[in-house]
């Protein structure tokens, strides 16, 4: 599947705000980025799919937006 | 009372909008607290260099949804007239205001733990990003404690 | 900052009172955080009349002894960079503002508490009276609960 | 000996806000001025003798001043 991938906060300085990458579910992805990027290891990460927070694994539909954010740290 | 507001301010919030939000409260007469918290920029030291400004960023789709849940939450929660929340996006410089929160209530207890409650859910469940830029124009990404 | 400030404000408290005051900590770099309650004058309706107005009067020199008290305590306990309390003496029309505390600290808990805890203070410690002044023009002196 | 008394809140409309009185102790002055106004009887009264409240009887001094309270409403 190919999806969007958004990245905030500190993770922008090792990716792109915005790319599109190919994976099969959330796990996978993250596993291909860190491959990718070796920075990656060890980050504490949220991800969002379609603008709604999951906490476990999720599977990939094609065009899905899929957001990796560092914890928060507003206000 | 629980439709959609404008939360983002592009830079600092200016001290004359908590007068300006205040003001347009006096004809509700059935308020009779209000209480708010603003959040101001700190000039802190770290390793001998001092924080001149903090550069906000959002994932604007999903801390709208966010800041939705808080109100409606809030709002069945406590016996509240009105509720204002202001966050910064952008460069806010140290001694500058980057969040304001406002509620008014007909008594001050819902007022008071309410405006409490708002800060403390927007900093841990809004994805919002500081960005800590020193004197000597290195940064630091902000950790909320 | 522990010094005698001026407390008592002839009528309501203006809404650009409190601007002037948030302005004016732009400066103090080590601020984080500012919390502030507003107490305002609610057209109460009781027994078919409307209350238009409160008039405060004090015993001054017991209540400034009083708000010494409760700015030394609250200083001791909370780590705070300033605090400033207004309230009003006279005439103030319901809508209209009564009663200003605004707490400054490096973090929000204290900030935060300690700004409640005045409020809690002044409502119990302070020899001030306010009488209820209705639309046609009868009173009732006011209790607080 | 001889007192200045204030009153203060809803006890000015009964008394003056500012007068003079005879009276040993702050007991005794409260009971004379009840016996000259009935209508303070049953009411809840705080007392500050030269500024400082006082919670139990105590001895008056020529040209001390005695504040009488109801309880207060500020805020």
């Amino acid at each position: 599947m190919k999806v969007k991938v958004l990245a905030f906060g500190a993770l922008t300085e090792i990716l792109d705000r915005e790319f599109y990458a190919e994976a099969e579910d959330t796990a996978t992805l993250w596993a291909k980025l860190r491959g990718a990027y070796p920075a990656l290891t060890g980050r504490k990460l949220l991800v969002a799919v379609n603008s709604a927070v999951v906490t476990e694994n999720v599977p990939l539909q094609e065009n899905d937006v899929v957001a990796l954010m560092p914890p928060y740290s507003g206000g | 009372m629980k439709s959609e507001k404008k939360v983002w301010v592009e830079g600092a919030i200016a001290p004359q909008k908590v007068a300006d939000s205040l003001a347009s409260h006096a004809s509700k007469t059935n308020i009779g607290a209000h209480a708010m918290f603003l959040g101001q920029i700190r000039a802190d030291e770290i390793e001998g260099k001092t924080v001149r400004a903090i550069e906000y960023s959002a994932y604007r789709e999903l801390a709208d949804t966010g800041m939705t849940d808080i109100r409606e939450a809030i709002f069945s929660k406590y016996e509240l007239t009105c509720m204002h929340v202001y966050h910064s996006l952008g460069v806010v410089a140290a001694g500058e205001i980057c969040l304001f929160v406002f509620t008014s209530a007909p008594h001050r207890k819902a007022a008071i733990e309410a405006c409490e409650e708002v800060v403390e859910r927007i900093k841990k469940e809004l994805p919002i990003w500081g960005r800590e830029i020193f004197d000597d124009d290195t940064h630091q990404w902000k950790v909320n404690t």
